[in-house]
């Protein structure tokens, strides 16, 4: 494409950014977008998506596929196929929330102590070594007692505890952003911290967080799943996809499949979510060098 | 050799600490929770009276403070007092289940952290090729799965369908090591999924990142072969990132079972946590959380020493 | 032989219905109590096919806890109950059939009325420890639930009692503050383990009993190991050398653990998948009606439940076979909306309620509303399937153009904080011994779990009379008011009575197993074998 | 197989021919090496010279039948005694590298492997080629060292690579990468990081052992003084290409290329000297230390006056850095005090006015770390501009413009990132930056070491352009004393945190010297081939 180097035809638009981006990206890293984007589209377009209520009883008790129940009912006589949906947007809505919060949280913190450092990096290190100490589960429990597990508590309280694995996390790297020159000139120049963390760590620190994001969300989706299996997580009939694996756990000693239903969609999502993350991260490791 | 030393007993008095403040958070955590051990072994047979009455037979009526200062100096002069439900003395209903956990975890470690060592290895040396995407695709997808899901696939497989090994792990002082064993394998297993990924992930991560270091170019140019560069230039310098990882798992493994130990009915202290703290059993729920957060502290000690020791840097001072 | 007997064998027969055997063993035993003494033949019925006596019992239960205590006083669930039965006496049992009769006791009379009843000790029974069992060990043991201390479950159950004293070394006699004909019945419960006492004291946590079995260990949370009795004064029970008692909550690994011959029994069948597990040949499926009962309490002193015809339309506007369907999986059986249930002496056959969301409409409309939102909590831990059943309660009200919206209680201190404190929550309740038990407990003005704050004056002259009327006939009379009144005017909406689903091997055997409390009455080690 | 060293000393002992390398990747590749053919005999020193980007690295590790991560060898032959190793398969390759040929790396302390000792990464290729068993190899290694002047040969090698010094590092090496006698030796910038006195030490320990073994080397490098030392040829590249190839002698005599001559050209910047009274910054008795009780500055005084210069000069650790920390108010001083035209200045960054602080700029080594990578050059230079002088919209706009056009940059490059800038590029927007607040003193720390030769070059001579145009002045940090004499009017010699020397440059640079000046001026390469023997004769 001819281009004459002027100030405005440098500019290139977002979508041809995005499309330029796409056709180098490799195969599995489309893949699992793709898969994103199905999920994303299942989420927002539930209601429509889904023939049949979250929570309505529809039918007979473990009703047969069918034209009609596509994957049949469960043991109430809801249609499994229409949960499946609808625990998309409460499984993957309430993880992703919490991830968010974790991350805002563990991550503005965590900068925070790296860049400021003295007594502010030593106080909040020693307050998330002293979290970590309490193990996850039985803390998330505790918490869940006192505050109720509601749909707000659970995002509000797995998102204050895994912030803490993403302070250790943001710290760490953006310590080594910290000592750069770049840095020490916005020192010099008499930034305040707020703008150095804003423009001059966050940006160059995304990569790695957004690689932890990946793993993060597998972590915070298992432990609801753990809190719902001790009778702590999203309560009944509240479609998620840990709690139907759970809700049919039974038949799977069975030899059924249903469960592997719900069981199959966390793991194509979080392979999606890994491989979309892999790619990214490969991609901006491979513009730093 | 002396900051080895100076280190652990740094991190030492930090950790008591640390357990400090984190036996009052638990104290107050616990105390925030509605209802209390009368309450709750009463249930709905729960009359005022006799709510009051265990009350001011357990203490219970005493001012928080008091109670929590009790306990500390118990604890200082060794005593982790008597559960609030049993009357048997804490230490007695810990110490096997502290056993049962410890050698469940031990046993799912010594599968998982070399499974996953080697993993990695073979991941990082095989990169980006479909070896690497393999591993990386099974190890994902292992985590992914909820561990009572996982669970209950082996139970049908293995014990159900195959009848090699029981579904329910229960252990106990009697068992000889290997009957242990067999009993243990099943929930270690589970473990091994569940904790695998993410140890090998950081394994892999940890050595590729190193790959492109001129030392490993050094040992490519010196002719060696590839499995020789990874664990004998590779790895011992990435020690500490990965250990880091293991003792997080470690940590895990020790104080993050519960569900495991229900679906396997495996009698360790994750489960007498949970129970202790639904009954608001207050001196077990302490005495347990100190077991977590000190194992989670010398864990992390340990880790630390290692990366010293691992690395000649520290451990030799100019 | 005996009438008791002779009534066994006709139920066997199926000469006689099942409420029909009920009826007579009743007269049978106002009777024989009225006559004075209570003369004890065998104990129950005689097993049927070939009990063989030996072998390891391994019983998989599902509410063991490691804060699990041999204090009689904090049994409260299903497993230290069995635990309990297997170790410990008490002074009367209630047979499969629903009958009263004698264990520790041998007789016992009400004299001069029904304020004051005397029980004669059988002689010779000795406790593990070796010490022969004697008055001042029931005394002890019933002080133990007693008094301003008393830190027990039962402190309720044992309050009617105002003075315990001893007549000679083997009569024990309570003196009540009023008349109660049922008051028998509560020396039944599972908390009165007769334990013996030292210095007029007992022991809770010494697991010494009279009982068929032997503690052996008792790990909480974990197992409960018991061995035979050699002593034992019973013949032909406890048939088991030894026993095991083993805590396992999932439901998925108790069913795993029998389907793998790890245990040779459980309780709780998952409903969900009792149809596979049916398929297997190797184990039998025990579906054992009880009166355990399902209900949704409204406080009868706040709005709108202050509205009898709000009750009444909430009443009509649940289809109570769905529910029984669904949650239960058909597992139980309709409710009345009053506790009373088809085991109990003075049950009332009262017509059966049903889902009518025209007439529920009709009595919102005479309370003055054209559609109504109230609010119902519950949680998992009243039962499981709880929410659920609230959930498709919601369904069934939608169509009376009642809305209820469902507020999930955390599980955590619903007993403390939900039940009995919400206008409108959702309970559950074992059967006691016999109504009036259940009435002090539940319905009286100053009943302790008065979850519906009922205050209905005839039903309290009613059940005051009842307790001192030794009438049999019109104590039914009395009882059949009592239980219309509840029906018609309390506030239980009670949809299903739940059946206790357990599941044992085949090589297992037993007779007729109880109604009374899961597990064949708690008395499953006691009662069961294995099949030669 | 047959040993067949004897045999092929007529023939050359490598030889490549038409050697094409090119990057690896989905999109269009780039050739690195574009059809380069060399020779190599017995026993002869090869120097290969460019600046960066011209591939002399990869024909390097090419000799070795290697190519780094993203690089691929498209085509060409690489024949070690007549054996063409790109045809060979990997495992048969690795029985050549390390054994026949055997590199030394630009950085000793990067290279050798932090976890072993140093004995070990000596056996370690002899004894996986089967060269020699551990102990064999050993007693070589303790031989060599002792032959290379590293100190305590019989226990050197037990010692971790932190333990040792750079100089000494760099030799131990060599030492290892003669473990199985190769035929050739790579020597990929060898003396590149190292400081001027050390870099003596290892050039003559590499010369002795090529000489003394009669070993084949080629020698990569970036600075022709070093390389006439050494080579008995030369290879000038540049983007790939060969420029120019010829006898050492010959060649630094009588180039034939344009590129070649402005390569030995270098260093003939000139400088007025611009004094003017006004005193800038001045600093008084200045002590400063990390620790306490450890100073590493010790009583330094310093005036930069208006449009003048003031080299600090020193090797690592002198404290010339620590200095600029000092003034800049990062590390504030223990004794003694700063100030800026007269006004005391406080001693921390956060005590400053915004003001104070927009006078005093600063300007780093590694273009690469100073700036952020994530914002275009437009953000980068125009921030101070907004902080500092509130400028926006139009007016902005303007500003960008000028401070483009004074630091010689193309307008367009503002909305790059700096990935998208060459070094030379990054460095003046770097220099833009600090000009955009209109500062009194810039801080120079070591500017141009981190760039080639020429790029560096046009950056001192833009430096000295500013100056003589807006006056500006200039605390010049530079352990490389061709700067100072091209850019400084006065020079202050530093080492270990005191100041050794200081004047006027042309008082400092004239005889006599002090001992360490004279040391360091000693040090500096020439292009005469006879230079290190001189001094070495010298010595």
């Amino acid at each position: 494409m001819m281009m004459t180097k002027t100030h405005s035809s440098e500019k290139v638009p977002l979508w041809r950014k995005v499309l330029s981006g796409l056709a180098e990206a490799p195969p599995t890293g489309l893949l699992g977008l793709v898969v994103l984007f199905t999920y994303l589209f299942v989420i927002v377009f539930a209601p429509w998506l889904a023939p049949f209520g979250e929570a309505t009883i529809v039918a007979d008790a473990f009703a047969p596929w069918s034209a009609e129940h596509l994957l049949g009912t469960d043991s109430l006589g809801r249609d499994i196929y229409s949960r499946l949906i609808y625990a998309a947007r409460n499984t993957v809505g309430i993880t992703l929330m919490a991830t968010l919060l974790a991350f805002v949280i563990g991550g503005a913190l965590g900068m925070v102590a790296a860049v400021v450092g003295g007594w502010v990096d030593q106080v909040l290190s020693r307050l998330v070594d002293m979290l970590m100490a309490i193990p996850l589960l039985i803390f998330a429990l505790l918490l869940l007692m006192i505050f109720g597990s509601s749909v707000t508590a659970l995002i509000l309280i797995l998102g204050c505890l895994e912030a803490t694995r993403v302070f250790r996390l943001t710290r760490a790297v953006a310590m080594n952003v910290a000592v750069m020159d770049y840095v020490e000139a916005a020192r010099l120049r008499g930034e305040k911290m707020l703008w150095i963390i804003r423009r001059e760590i966050l940006p160059n620190i995304l990569s790695p967080l957004f690689a932890e994001f990946g793993l993060r969300f597998c972590f915070i989706f298992l432990l609801v799943s753990s809190l719902s299996f001790l009778g702590l997580g999203l309560q009944p009939p509240t479609a998620d996809w840990g709690a139907m694996v759970r809700e049919n756990a039974m038949l799977i000693t069975f030899g059924r499949v249903t469960p592997l239903l719900p069981a199959a969609a966390i793991a194509i999502l979080t392979i999606a979510v890994n491989l979309v993350v892999d790619w990214f991260t490969h991609k901006a490791s491979g513009l730093s060098k | 050799m002396n900051q080895l030393l100076m280190t652990v007993a740094k991190r030492l008095g930090l950790g008591l600490f640390t357990l400090l403040i984190i036996s009052m958070v638990i104290f107050l955590a616990v105390e925030m929770l509605p209802g209390d051990i009368a309450t709750e072994i009463l249930g709905q047979m729960a009359t005022p009276e006799a709510v009051a009455a265990i009350r001011q037979e357990l203490g219970l009526d005493q001012p928080i403070v008091s109670r929590y200062f009790d306990w500390l100096s118990g604890l200082l002069t060794g005593d982790l007092g008597q559960s609030l439900a049993t009357g048997q003395p804490v230490l007695e209903l810990l110490d096997d289940r502290l056993i049962n956990t410890l050698y469940l975890a031990g046993t799912a470690a010594l599968i998982s952290v070399p499974l996953a060592l080697g993993l990695g290895v073979i991941a990082a040396l095989y990169r980006n090729t479909l070896v690497d995407r393999a591993v990386s695709m099974f190890t994902l997808s292992a985590i992914s799965m909820p561990e009572f899901f996982i669970a209950y696939v082996l139970i049908l497989f293995i014990s159900v369908q195959l009848g090699w090994i029981p579904s329910m792990s229960k252990v106990d002082a009697d068992q000889s090591l290997l009957e242990r064993l067999q009993l243990t394998i099943l929930p270690a297993i589970t473990l091994t999924f569940v904790t695998c990924a993410h140890m090998m992930r950081m394994t892999r991560a940890a050595i590729i990142n190193l790959l492109s270091s001129p030392y490993i170019e050094m040992a490519y140019l010196k002719g060696l072969g590839p499995w020789r560069i990874i664990v004998h230039h590779t790895l011992p310098n990435a020690w500490a990132p990965i250990v880091n990882v293991i003792v997080m798992n470690l940590a895990y493994l020790i104080t993050g079972v519960v569900v495991v130990e229900v679906v396997f009915v495996y009698p360790g202290l994750g489960q007498l946590m949970v129970d202790s703290v639904a009954k608001r059993d207050l001196p077990v729920v302490q005495a347990a959380s100190m077991i977590f957060a000190a194992t989670y502290i010398l864990l992390n000690l340990i880790a630390d020493v290692v990366s010293i020791v691992s690395n000649p840097r520290l451990l030799h001072p100019k | 032989m005996t009438d008791s007997k002779h009534l066994d064998q006709h139920a066997r027969n199926g000469m006689l219905s099942r409420r029909g055997f009920m009826k007579s063993a009743a007269a049978l035993g106002i009777v024989s109590a009225t006559a004075g003494a209570f003369a004890l033949p065998a104990f129950g019925s005689t097993p049927s096919p070939s009990p063989k006596r030996g072998g390891h019992f391994r019983l998989g239960l599902s509410r063991g806890s490691t804060t699990d205590s041999l204090d009689p006083a904090r049994f409260s669930d299903v497993f230290m109950q069995s635990v309990g039965f297997a170790i410990y006496n008490y002074l009367t049992e209630v047979t499969p059939e629903g009958e009263l009769i004698g264990e520790l006791a041998e007789s016992w009379e009400p004299a001069p009325d029904a304020a004051r009843w005397a029980f004669k000790l059988r002689k010779g029974i000795t406790f593990h420890n070796g010490k022969p069992l004697e008055a001042a060990d029931v005394v002890a043991t019933f002080n133990h639930h007693r008094g301003e201390k008393s830190q027990s479950a039962a402190k309720g159950i044992v309050d009617p009692i105002e003075s315990i004293e001893t007549d000679g070394t083997h009569t024990v006699i309570f003196n009540l503050k009023a008349a109660n004909a049922d008051f028998p019945a509560i020396t039944s419960d599972y908390h009165m383990a007769i334990m013996p006492a030292t210095d007029g004291k007992v022991d809770p946590n010494a697991g010494i009993g009279t009982g068929g079995y032997i503690l052996e260990k008792l790990e909480p949370g974990v197992e409960a190991v018991v061995t035979r009795n050699p002593d034992y004064w019973k013949s032909g029970r406890a048939w088991f050398d030894k026993v095991s008692f083993l805590a396992i909550t999932d439901a998925a690994a108790r069913t795993n653990a029998l389907r793998t011959g790890q245990i040779d029994a459980m309780d709780r069948v998952d409903l969900k998948t009792v149809n596979l597990l049916k398929m297997d040949p190797n184990l039998s499926i025990n579906n054992v009606d009880s009166d355990q009962i399902y209900y949704f309490a409204m406080d009868t002193q706040a709005k709108p439940f202050n509205d009898n015809n709000v009750r009444l339309a909430l009443k009509h506007a649940i289809d109570r076979q769905d529910i029984v369907d669904r949650v239960l999986k058909g597992y139980g059986r309709l409710a009345n909306d009053q506790p009373i249930g088809a085991s109990y002496l003075n049950y009332a056959d009262l017509p059966q309620r049903q889902y009518d969301p025209d007439k529920a409409r009709h009595y919102l409309k005479k309370a003055g509303y054209n559609s109504l939102s109230v609010d119902l909590s519950t949680s998992d831990a009243v039962f499981t399937g709880a929410v659920d059943a609230a959930v498709i309660y919601r369904e069934h009200a939608a169509k009376a153009g009642i809305d209820i919206n469902v507020k999930r209680e955390p599980a955590d201190g619903y007993w403390e904080n939900v039940w009995m404190k919400r206008p409108w929550s959702m309970s559950y309740s074992s059967p006691r011994g016999t109504a009036d038990w259940f009435f002090s407990q539940f319905f009286a003005e100053d009943a302790n779990w008065n979850d519906t704050n009922w205050q209905n004056e005839r039903f309290n002259t009613l059940l005051k009379a009842a307790r001192a009327e030794l009438d049999a006939g019109k104590r039914q009379e009395m009882y059949a008011e009592m239980q219309a009144l509840v029906h018609n005017q309390g506030g239980w909406v009670a949809p299903a009575f739940s059946a206790y689903v357990s599941a044992a091997t085949k090589a297992v055997g037993h007779g007729k197993i109880a109604t009374n409390r899961d597990m064949d009455g708690n008395r499953i080690a006691e009662r069961w074998w294995f099949e030669g | 197989m047959i040993d067949e060293k004897d045999e092929t000393t007529n023939r050359p002992i490598l030889e490549i021919r038409d050697l094409i390398i090119s990057t690896e990747g989905r999109k269009a590749t780039r050739q690195l090496v574009k059809s380069v053919s060399l020779s190599l005999a017995a026993g002869e020193v090869l120097g290969l010279i460019g600046e960066s980007g011209a591939g002399k690295s990869t024909i390097g590790l090419a000799a070795m039948g290697y190519a780094r991560d993203g690089m691929r060898i498209s085509s060409g032959e690489v024949l070690f005694k007549g054996t063409d190793l790109l045809k060979l398969s990997e495992r048969k390759r690795r029985q050549f590298r390390g054994k026949r040929i055997a590199y030394v790396a630009q950085s000793a302390a990067a290279a050798f492997n932090p976890a072993h000792k140093l004995i070990d990464q000596y056996t370690e290729a002899a004894v996986a080629h089967g060269v020699s068993d551990a102990a064999t190899a050993e007693n070589e290694a303790i031989e060599l060292y002792r032959e290379l002047g590293l100190p305590e040969p019989e226990t050197f090698g037990q010692r971790y690579p932190h333990q040792v010094s750079g100089g000494q590092l760099q030799r131990a090496m060599v030492a290892a990468s003669m473990a199985c006698h190769p035929d050739i030796l790579v020597f990929d910038e060898p003396t590149t990081a190292l400081d001027v006195t050390t870099q003596i030490e290892v050039l003559t320990a590499i010369r002795r052992t090529i000489r003394n073994h009669h070993t084949a080397a080629i020698y990569i490098t970036h600075d022709l003084a070093v390389v006439a030392q050494i080579a008995d040829r030369i290879m000038v590249l540049r983007s790939g290409e060969l420029v120019e190839e010829g006898k050492t002698e010959q060649l630094l005599e009588q180039p034939k290329q344009e590129y070649t001559r402005k390569l030995l050209s270098v260093r003939n910047l000139h400088k007025d000297d611009t004094g003017s009274g006004e005193v800038v910054l001045s600093v008084d008795s200045v002590s400063a230390e990390y620790k306490p009780g450890v100073p590493v500055l010790q009583d330094i005084s310093v005036q930069v006056e208006r449009g003048r210069t003031v080299a600090l000069v020193g090797e690592s650790g002198s404290g010339k850095s620590t200095l600029a920390r000092v003034v800049t108010g990062l590390l504030p001083p223990v004794k003694g005090g700063i100030k800026l035209h007269n006004a005391p200045l406080t001693p921390t960054l956060k005590s400053r006015e915004k003001d104070t602080l927009r006078r005093l700029q600063m300007i780093y080594q590694l273009p690469d770390t100073s700036l952020n990578p994530r914002q275009r050059v437009r953000e980068i230079i125009g921030r101070p501009l907004q902080f500092y002088l509130g400028l926006k919209g139009q007016e902005m706009e303007q500003r960008l413009k000028e401070l483009m056009a004074m630091t010689e940059l193309e307008e367009y490059f503002l909305d790059r990132f700096p990935h998208e800038l060459s070094g030379g590029q990054k460095q003046r927007v770097g220099i833009a930056r600090a000009l955009a607040a209109e500062p009194d003193l810039i801080i120079c720390d070591e500017v141009t070491s981190a760039l080639d030769q020429l790029v560096g070059e046009q950056i001192l001579n833009l430096l000295l352009k500013l100056q003589k145009e807006i006056g500006m002045s200039y605390l010049f940090i530079t352990h490389d004393l061709g700067t100072v004499d091209a850019i400084a009017d006065e020079v202050v010699v530093m080492r270990k945190g005191k100041v050794v020397e200081q004047g006027r440059k042309t008082d400092v640079f004239s005889p006599p010297h002090k001992d360490y000046t004279q040391k360091l001026l000693n040090s500096v390469p020439e292009m005469d081939p006879q230079w290190l023997n001189k001094l070495l004769a010298e010595a």
